[in-house]
């Protein structure tokens, strides 16, 4: 932990590291699944941690964005549990895989952290930041009371960043990702125990992005879309990241559709991409968030999704996939009267 | 039914074989017309039709795609249609979405006796499309023929 | 590659008409794979079939594309010709060039070119087809009939004596259905309980059929060659075994105020009833809605009668579940609701009836002891109104679009029983056309015109309008000599349409058998399939398919039987191999595709696999090709794209897609 | 000679290049800046210090094509693509982005010649622009670049010889506060200089001017170099990392640990400036076929996918290659030049935040141990 501190890293609230070496120690878990302290302020990297020793390495901060759950694939396979740490919009992906029998819930011994919003450097650069040193106001401040309290302060809480070219402070909330602007709330839907408070940081509407994008022309739509969608590189960083991508060989990599994993000359098989992908997961894409987080040309990935969840609530009724590990999936169910697809047309 | 411009539209139907293939059938042996710009497929059920599959339609230049199935309630596998259902819906919402004319892709229930059905939605169908013309937004520019 | 010969079909001029099939050929020849391509007049010919089998041996083909007619014409035959040539049937594709072209377009040029794409289509799927292998199915050596009505009666008859099981289920306490409410049969005027009456015991009899009354079909999974059927038997509340049907309880029965169904209502029955004097089995069963005892709990007289210690009020509900090789549908019709045909005041006057009720009143047995009544006041009529169509040959959403068939005949049978009987009762008609075609039916009509002096009106009646002195004023108009009519008359019988039985829904839903507008069961093919439904296993007997009289129904119950008997000779059955698959490598384990299918056709299991040199053991979907169907439902809901569909797997489709667009 | 021009008229000279040319430079496009073609629309961007894809893809695009096959009937005719033939300009690369194009040049130069590859370089013209505010995320220096002087060659690269000049960039630029100042480098630099004389004012003709401006520029280098001292990463040791190092490092039990978060995306293959890697693949257009070429990654479970099936199984197989052949593979083959260039970009876009500097940093740690761990053995003693 003190390495973390030196490298500008906020380290890890004592409560929660205290209490994973315990669980560490006694043999409870074989690994903790969890965060590395970055070599910067703001890139802690996912991590498994086997001994004492490597949990100094072990934090917990405004950084810490990753989404765990998808690692739980690989780490069910290993020998023995894994404690993994899960913020309560990551067990929405955790109960999804669940459901789909693709991470094993005896393999896990879940903690639920407390989060109260977590910080995306992006935003931070956007605002014209650059040469960071050092950021403080990333990490956490937990009393040693009960989990489920409120967690007071942080909303006010700023960021002082040290940079090279002087230093500058932001409003924690200025540097959300956009994720937890439409937290979906601070229950966790699945743990072990939970450690740390957790704050709703919900201040704008979910779908209203998506609705203003319904509401352009035809014209201003493709537009919109193929401005975004052009500057795809193809990395595939969405997939990958995405729980609920979690096929073993994704159909953009096998012959069953022979359709390419790769750049393409045209943009369409970009958008094909796109729109198959946010296909295939419609149902079970959780809005996580990951996609948009890790894009690197910064293409708002979630908006597809989000369409889908919308139309999903709209025409099946309201359906928050990972919510519990049971639930019928919206398209593996029907309904005798479900709208037609002509509806769409009628909704202009 | 001739049409004025000379724009050919290509037009892929899905049909499926218990009842809307029968139905083409039937409009067939009732020398029931429409035009020569639609093309059939044969898929066993309207849940066969995988969305990529009317992607790939569109990729490869085709300018509109109709699903034709059972009725609600009549699929020979009993509940086929009504997973085809949502699947379409949500689909073309997305095509909507992007900015892609709606009028472009259709979901039509059509039973093994209904061939007037099938010659009139057909009919509808390729009006449709020309009036809204060449599908350039979702072709892959490649497949263009100069 | 494959070796693929293309051969376009003629079809006389069907196809060579409107398609210049030597371009076709010539086009196709170009397509990758096609080693040969050749046009004949009949492909489907003895000679057009050696020409595919010549072909196949000469130039190795390994896969084969007619350009014909549809392949639900046809597909089996090249198939079957392909195998007799050694190839695997599996590796033919039909390109659909009449039905959906030559016949549709009249522009030669246009109808060639898109002949030649379907061609490619053909051509570009055949190249990624595979051969397949069907698989073998057992079956069960029973059959079921729903519907114990003559057309169910007879349909069992026959596959029993042919020495199978069968087993019939009614849903009311007795077989019989329609027939048995009919007073006398056109065209021979015999009457009805007299030629129904044996059968019914004969099949009551029959030691290789069993009958399930008052009981109803619950659920069917399943399918052809090995149905499995939940039938619900409802509880009758009296033992058929200690029964004796001496009849007490019904007379003792203090609750007599049910309406009768047997007597279409015109009369009232006890609470524990048998439908009609003949009913099989002869044992009544309570109507626990209208008895005394399940209602207050008091009351108990028929337990009290009966010696035989019938009466069992703890009697449930039973669940039988049985298996079956095949299911025929017999499920009869009934009269359609008059509520949309107020202006011949059926709700308004009880003078007016349906021709159904009428029966009943001409019956022996019937409300009025056979005694021709109003039943108003009991008068006899001096002047009655037959009125035609009502609610078929409907151009409205009112009534039905399609003709009864029945109606003419029974109306001329009615009023000629009338003028027989009562020479002083004046009889007219209103109709629309008169239509008898069939074995003495005309003469019969011409019999009543004739002989027995029934008045034939050509018109319709607008309106009955009863009348304070209890008459019906029949206004109408005549269409020959154009002039309006004003009829005072005692009574009003309408002919009224007839409708599938309402609760053929449900049980076409169960079996996924498909039904039309009108309800109506749908057969195989119209002409040539019209006692089976397109799904497999399942047969059609009587009115469930389509109107029907007397004969016809039973000509087609045994039409029906040799269907079922053709099945059930069978032991085993070759199943589609058009099936889906799980890719191994590919399957995440993550039940979709289950969730989605229709026939529990995927099961899971832990499997060690190999990929690519990594060993573990994994989570799989494994296909059941016996349940499978091969709906393909599965196919779209994996979303590794692991499972896919024999016979129309996803990169056949595609290339398919991809012939069409370019 | 050194010429200057007002940052106002910079869209003037743009257009006045676009005029003859083709000029590729940093654009703004839905949020992200980008290399791409000038237009008057375009919104250029010179002040973001990185463009989220290297400029490599203006000579070694993402994805291009390289011949196609049309049918006629039975018969195929293969119609080549045509070479790159027009001049072009690209303005606003960064030191380490045209130290990025001498890895390619090593690549795609030395024979057999990537004949694609080099018609663009031929007909493009490099104009460098200086980091003006180098970031956190930079760490060129530690491979002898030096971003205050753009264009020029790394020390590193000394002595390897004549193909070194095609390094360099044609024009150096300093954009310094509302001036930009511009210094031809190369012939093609002199030539490009020459025919923008009407709109590039020169500094002057006396000595005194030029000495101004010399010095002018010289402080703002002083100022960037003073920064680079600064920065996080400047200091990195690539101690032991060269291509003798190579079974040590690749038996190293580290990479097993590195590996582990790594999501198998290509982002770092992908913004890379140097990494060169491709896939041949046919896109079937229904009326021909056309053979293209597209970036891949060795990140990626079918890169190098053979029938028999892959030659490296595992994540940390392909983690390991790309850090193995940038730090030692490739300097074992090109005279110890590294096939990194301290871009930065990967360790700003890795979703996992894994990067270069991470696994260099790692096995230093390691090593200290060990020499630590050597040390107090040798006590006992």
């Amino acid at each position: 932990m003190q390495e973390g501190m030196k490298n500008g890293c906020a380290g890890a609230p004592a409560v929660l590291l205290e209490r994973i070496s315990t669980l560490l120690a006694e043999g409870t878990v074989a690994r903790v699944l969890g965060w590395k302290a970055g070599d910067m302020a703001y890139n802690p990297e996912p991590a498994y941690f086997e001994t004492q020793e490597a949990l100094k390495d072990f934090v917990y901060d405004g950084f810490c964005g990753a989404n765990l759950s998808k690692y739980m694939i690989e780490a069910s396979k290993l020998e023995g549990k894994t404690l993994v740490c899960l913020k309560p919009c990551d067990t929405y992906s955790f109960n999804q895989l669940l459901k789909e029998h693709r991470v094993d819930r005896e393999k896990a011994y879940i903690i639920g952290v407390g989060c109260g919003g977590k910080l995306d450097v992006e935003q931070i650069r956007r605002k014209g930041i650059k040469g960071i040193q050092s950021i403080d106001g990333a990490q956490l401040v937990w009393e040693e009371s009960d989990p489920g309290t409120e967690l007071k302060g942080i909303g006010d809480d700023v960021l002082t960043i040290r940079t090279i070219y002087g230093e500058k402070t932001l409003p924690y909330g200025e540097a959300l990702l956009e994720r937890c602007h439409v937290c979906k709330g601070k229950e966790h839907r699945v743990y072990d125990e939970l450690i740390g408070q957790s704050r709703d940081t919900k201040d704008a509407d979910r779908f209203a992005q998506v609705e203003r994008i319904e509401a352009m022309s035809p014209e201003e739509k493709f537009a919109f879309f193929q401005q975004e969608l052009s500057k795809c590189i193809r990395c595939n960083a969405c997939r990958n990241v995405c729980p609920a991508c979690s096929c073993r060989k994704c159909v953009f990599d096998s012959n069953k559709f022979d359709s390419s994993q790769k750049a393409n000359a045209d943009s369409f098989e970009e958008k094909m991409f796109h729109i198959i992908r946010a296909f295939h997961v419609a149902g079970r894409c959780t809005d996580c968030g990951e996609c948009s987080r890790v894009c690197p040309q910064g293409i708002p990935l979630h908006l597809f999704n989000r369409k889908f969840i919308k139309d999903i609530n709209e025409l099946y009724g309201t359906y928050q996939a990972g919510e519990n590990a049971e639930d019928k999936m919206p398209l593996t169910s029907f309904d005798f009267g479900d709208a037609e697809p002509g509806i769409v047309g009628e909704r202009g | 039914m001739p049409m004025k411009d000379e724009f050919k539209p290509k037009i892929v139907a899905f049909c499926c074989n218990w009842c809307s293939y029968a139905g083409a059938d039937l409009a067939g042996s009732s020398r029931l017309t429409y035009p020569a710009d639609v093309k059939i497929i044969r898929v066993p059920c309207s849940c066969r039709v995988n969305p990529m599959f009317i992607l790939r339609a569109f990729e490869k230049g085709a300018d509109g795609v109709i699903l034709c199935g059972c009725h609600p309630g009549d699929c020979h596998y009993s509940t086929g249609n009504y997973y085809a259902r949502r699947r379409m819906t949500l689909l073309f919402s997305m095509l909507d979405y992007l900015g892609v004319e709606n009028g472009r892709t259709r979901v039509e229930w059509v039973s093994a006796a209904e061939g007037v059905k099938f010659s009139q939605t057909m009919n509808e169908f390729v009006e449709k499309i020309h009036s809204l013309g060449k599908n350039v937004r979702l072709e892959d520019l490649r497949c263009r023929k100069e | 590659m494959q070796r693929i010969g293309v051969f376009v079909c003629h079809c006389g001029s069907n196809i060579a008409a409107t398609v210049d099939v030597k371009k076709v050929v010539e086009m196709a020849a170009l397509e990758p794979g096609v080693v040969h391509a050749e046009d004949y007049q009949y492909m489907c010919s003895e000679a057009g079939q050696s020409l595919i089998a010549k072909a196949i041996q000469e130039k190795q083909l390994t896969g084969l594309v007619v350009c014909s007619c549809s392949p639900r014409m046809h597909e089996t035959t090249f198939r079957k010709a392909a195998e007799r040539a050694g190839l695997n049937p599996y590796m033919v594709e039909i390109a659909n060039i009449r039905e959906h072209c030559s016949w549709i377009h009249k522009d030669m040029e246009e109808a060639t070119r898109k002949a030649v794409i379907l061609a490619r289509a053909a051509i570009a799927k055949v190249n990624l087809n595979t051969p397949l292998q069907p698989g073998e199915s057992r079956v069960t050596k029973r059959a079921l009939v729903i519907g114990g009505g003559i057309a169910g009666i007879q349909t069992a008859l026959d596959i029993a004596d042919a020495g199978y099981e069968v087993d019939i289920v009614e849903k009311t306490p007795s077989i019989g259905g329609r027939m048995s409410q009919l007073d006398k049969t056109f065209p021979t005027l015999d009457c009805s309980a007299c030629i129904l009456t044996p059968k019914m015991v004969e099949a009551a009899a029959h030691e290789r059929i069993r009958i399930y009354t008052y009981s109803e079909v619950e659920k069917v999974s399943g399918f052809v060659g090995d149905f499995t059927v939940d039938i619900r038997k409802k509880a009758r509340s009296v033992d058929m075994d200690k029964c004796t049907g001496c009849g007490v309880c019904q007379e003792k029965c203090p609750s007599k105020k049910t309406p009768s169904e047997f007597n279409r209502g015109l009369n009232n029955r006890s609470a524990i009833y048998t439908p009609f004097a003949q009913a099989i089995p002869n044992v009544p069963v309570i109507d626990r809605e209208h008895c005394i005892k399940f209602q207050t709990g008091k009351c108990g007289v028929c337990a009290k009668v009966c010696q035989a210690g019938a009466i069992d009020y703890e009697q449930k509900d039973e669940i039988v579940t049985e298996k079956y090789g095949a299911i025929v549908v017999a499920t009869g019709f009934d009269t359609i609701k008059l509520d949309q045909y107020d202006e011949y005041a059926y709700s308004q006057s009880k003078d007016v009836i349906t021709s159904l009720e009428l029966e009943r009143i001409m019956n022996a047995a019937g409300p009025t002891k056979g005694h021709l009544e109003r039943l108003s006041d009991g008068k006899p009529p001096k002047e009655m109104v037959f009125i035609q169509c009502v609610g078929s040959r409907c151009a409205d959403e009112r009534g039905k679009s399609y003709c009864s068939k029945i109606c003419c005949m029974y109306t001329a049978k009615h009023a000629m029983l009338i003028r027989d009987k009562y020479p002083d009762v004046n009889v007219t008609v209103f109709y629309i056309d008169v239509r008898t075609p069939g074995k003495n039916f005309d003469e019969f009509y011409r019999r009543a015109v004739e002989q027995y002096g029934v008045n034939y009106i050509k018109g319709q009646v607008g309106k009955v309008i009863p009348q304070p002195d209890g008459k019906l004023l029949v206004q109408g108009v005549d269409l020959l000599d154009n002039r309006r009519i004003m009829k005072e008359a005692d009574m009003v019988v309408l002919a009224t349409a007839i409708e599938p039985n309402p609760d053929v829904r449900k049980i076409a839903t169960m079996l996924t058998a498909s039904i039309d507008t009108n309800n109506f069961l749908t057969e195989a093919h119209a002409k040539l399939r019209p006692v089976e439904s397109p799904t497999a296993g399942i047969f059609l007997s009587g009115v469930c398919q389509g109107p029907k009289d007397i004969p016809e129904t039973v000509a087609q119950a045994g039409a029906a039987a040799v269907k079922a008997i053709g099945l059930l000779a069978k032991e085993k059955l070759t199943t589609n191999p058009c099936t889906a698959k799980s890719d191994e490598l590919l399957c995440n384990g993550c039940s979709v595709c289950a969730n989605v299918c229709p026939y529990g056709a995927i099961t899971y299991e832990e499997r060690q696999v190999n990929d690519h040199g990594i060993r573990e053991v994994r989570r799989l979907a494994v296909v059941n090709s016996a349940l499978c169907q091969g709906c393909g439902a599965c196919t779209v809901a994996c979303p590794s794209g692991a499972m896919d569909l024999q016979g129309f797997s996803n990169r056949q489709i595609i290339a398919e897609v991809d012939a069409i667009c370019r | 000679m050194m010429y200057k021009i007002a940052r106002e008229n910079l869209s003037a000279l743009f257009r006045k290049i676009a005029e003859q040319q083709e000029l590729y430079l940093p654009v703004r496009r839905a949020g992200q800046v980008n290399f791409g073609v000038w237009s008057e629309e375009a919104v250029v961007d010179l002040d973001t210090l990185k463009s989220v894809k290297s400029p490599k893809d203006v000579f070694f695009p993402q994805s291009e094509n390289l011949y196609t096959v049309q049918k006629e009937g039975r018969k195929l005719n293969v119609c080549p693509q045509d070479l790159q033939e027009k001049d072009f300009v690209v303005f606003g690369m960064r030191s380490c982005d045209v130290q990025g194009l001498c890895v390619l040049d090593r690549v795609f130069l030395s024979e057999p010649v990537d004949t694609y590859y080099a018609a663009r370089r031929e007909h493009g013209a490099i104009v460098a622009l200086a980091c003006h505010e180098p970031e956190e995320s930079c760490f060129c220096k530690v491979f002898g670049i030096d971003c205050a002087n753009p264009g020029a060659l790394p020390e590193t690269a000394e002595g390897t010889g004549a193909e070194n000049k095609k390094g360099g960039a044609d024009v150096a630029a300093w954009l310094i506060g509302e001036e930009l100042y511009w210094k031809a480098q190369t012939e093609k630099g002199e030539k490009l200089t020459e025919a923008l004389k009407g709109i590039l004012t020169d500094t002057g003709e006396t000595e005194e001017q030029q000495k101004l401006a010399g010095e002018k520029v010289a402080r703002e280098q002083a100022a960037i170099r003073a920064i680079v001292e600064q920065l996080p990463y400047s200091h990195l040791s690539l101690d032991g990392w060269n291509g003798a190092a190579l079974n040590e490092k690749f038996n190293s039990p580290l990479w097993e640990e590195l590996y582990k978060p790594c999501l198998a995306c290509g982002t770092c293959t992908f913004v890379c400036p140097t990494c060169q890697c491709y896939d041949i693949k046919d896109y079937d257009t229904g009326h021909g076929v056309q053979r293209y070429r597209c970036w891949d990654s060795c990140m990626y479970s079918d890169f190098t996918m053979m029938a028999h099936g892959n030659n490296r199984t595992s994540q940390m197989q392909r983690f390991r290659q790309r850090f193995m052949h940038k730090l030692v593979y490739f300097p074992a083959n090109n005279d110890g030049m590294y096939s990194c260039v301290g871009c930065g970009r990967c360790v700003e876009k890795c979703p996992a935040s894994l990067n270069i500097v991470k696994v260099i940093k790692k096995f230093q740690e390691e090593k200290q141990k060990a020499q630590a761990a050597e040390m107090a053995g040798g006590d006992q003693l």
